[in-house]
């Protein structure tokens, strides 16, 4: 599983990019989230407060409750300020 | 027409651009965002502006389709800069032309109010006490909202 | 800044002028009327566009700061263009600058609606059928209506 | 007193500017257009729907009841249509 960090999520984990491969039960978003915050260290960190953090699965928004696997792209990152 | 660029627009060559050739456009309605030099009470020295290059580009098509949608439009734009940029410096471009010009003041404030709460950018201050990564503001997710109520699944 | 003219202007110079150097500027909502070759049902072969001259400039600098004393702006402009234009040309440019974008939308709205409805400009269609004055809008009044709730009284 | 007309009452009156003296009793707007349209021909004609008719006086908006003298400018026009 690839994973993309951007903003102050890349800074707090320390890469903007890392494969990962978690075990075959982490399947939603949710037990994603869980599993990277188990790590410690800079993810426990970045994944303190979910609230307002967002996560995209193959550059779709995505919800907790939507399904991953090992062949996703899945972003991490904060509320977005463009414009 | 999206896009996603480091490098300044030339406003008057995009716009004559949009336009050029059809005469059914009686209105243009555009919106420019601008590098401000204070931000809260602190001098701006620049910002810096991260994407999501792929996901950000999907975005801005979505959005722009979604506006074309809603409203009768004969031409939109979108620009959008990265990278660094000081003060006085463009960030975005948005327009959209209309037969009339209420469609196209209408759409032109969907797009960048669906652009400031959906694309995947992200605005890093350099200011006086060191670099800030912006926070979300409540007021463009109020912007966004009212366009919501129309459509409450849509481009999402 | 006003100005009534009959040639055509460069919306690229006009904004970049308008904008330049004050870094205060956060947001520019620009609008601009064109020519359409359409009018109802018949094709459009050109306007003229015929005008109070003295009384014109002195609606739009009224128009103007009513706008300015409504809404915090940076820089506002409007340009209007007078005698025979065709299908594709530019009639009209109003643009708004401020530190946010809603203030900048809205008072760019205030300035054409105000104008279409207050400033004493009269288009001349030549049609198919002849040459043929146009009549006000009720959608235009409509839309002045909207900016006059605030204030009953103002710029009459 | 200076007469403009402007768009289609320039057309039926037959002249953009004239020069006219009306008696002193013309003295408000209502009055003025009344004293014009008895002038038959083009001015009845001009005059005949008051209703969208607009009137400046020294190059301001002005309504039936404001007043008008020898040394004004009084501009008649349709409903103005630009932008």
């Amino acid at each position: 599983m690839k994973l993309l960090y951007f903003a102050w999520l890349k800074t707090k984990i320390g890469t903007a990019e890392e494969e990962l491969n978690p075990p075959p039960e982490v399947d939603t978003v949710a037990a994603l989230l869980d599993w990277l915050a188990a790590r410690g260290g800079g993810h426990a960190e970045a994944l303190a407060d979910r609230n307002a953090l967002g996560v995209a699965v193959n550059q779709e928004y995505a919800r907790p409750e939507d399904p991953v696997g090992p062949d996703d792209e899945v972003a991490l990152f904060p509320p977005v300020t463009g414009g | 027409m999206i896009r996603v660029q480091r490098e300044d627009f030339d406003l008057g060559a995009e716009l004559a651009a949009l336009t050029a050739g059809n005469h059914k456009i009686g209105g243009l309605a555009v919106f420019v965002g601008l590098v401000r030099d204070v931000v809260g009470e602190q001098a701006l020295g620049a910002m810096t502006l991260e994407h999501y290059p792929g996901m950000t580009e999907k975005m801005l098509e979505r959005i722009e389709a979604e506006a074309k949608q809603r409203w009768p439009l004969e031409a939109s734009l979108i620009v959008h800069r990265t990278g660094r940029l000081e003060p006085g410096e463009r960030i975005v471009l948005v327009a959209a032309a209309s037969r009339h010009r209420q469609a196209a003041f209408e759409a032109c404030q969907f797009l960048i109010d669906w652009l400031k709460t959906k694309a995947p950018f992200w605005k890093l201050e350099e200011t006086e006490s060191g670099p800030r990564w912006v926070e979300a503001r409540a007021g463009d997710d109020q912007a966004a909202e009212r366009w919501k109520k129309r459509d409450p699944d849509a481009a999402e």
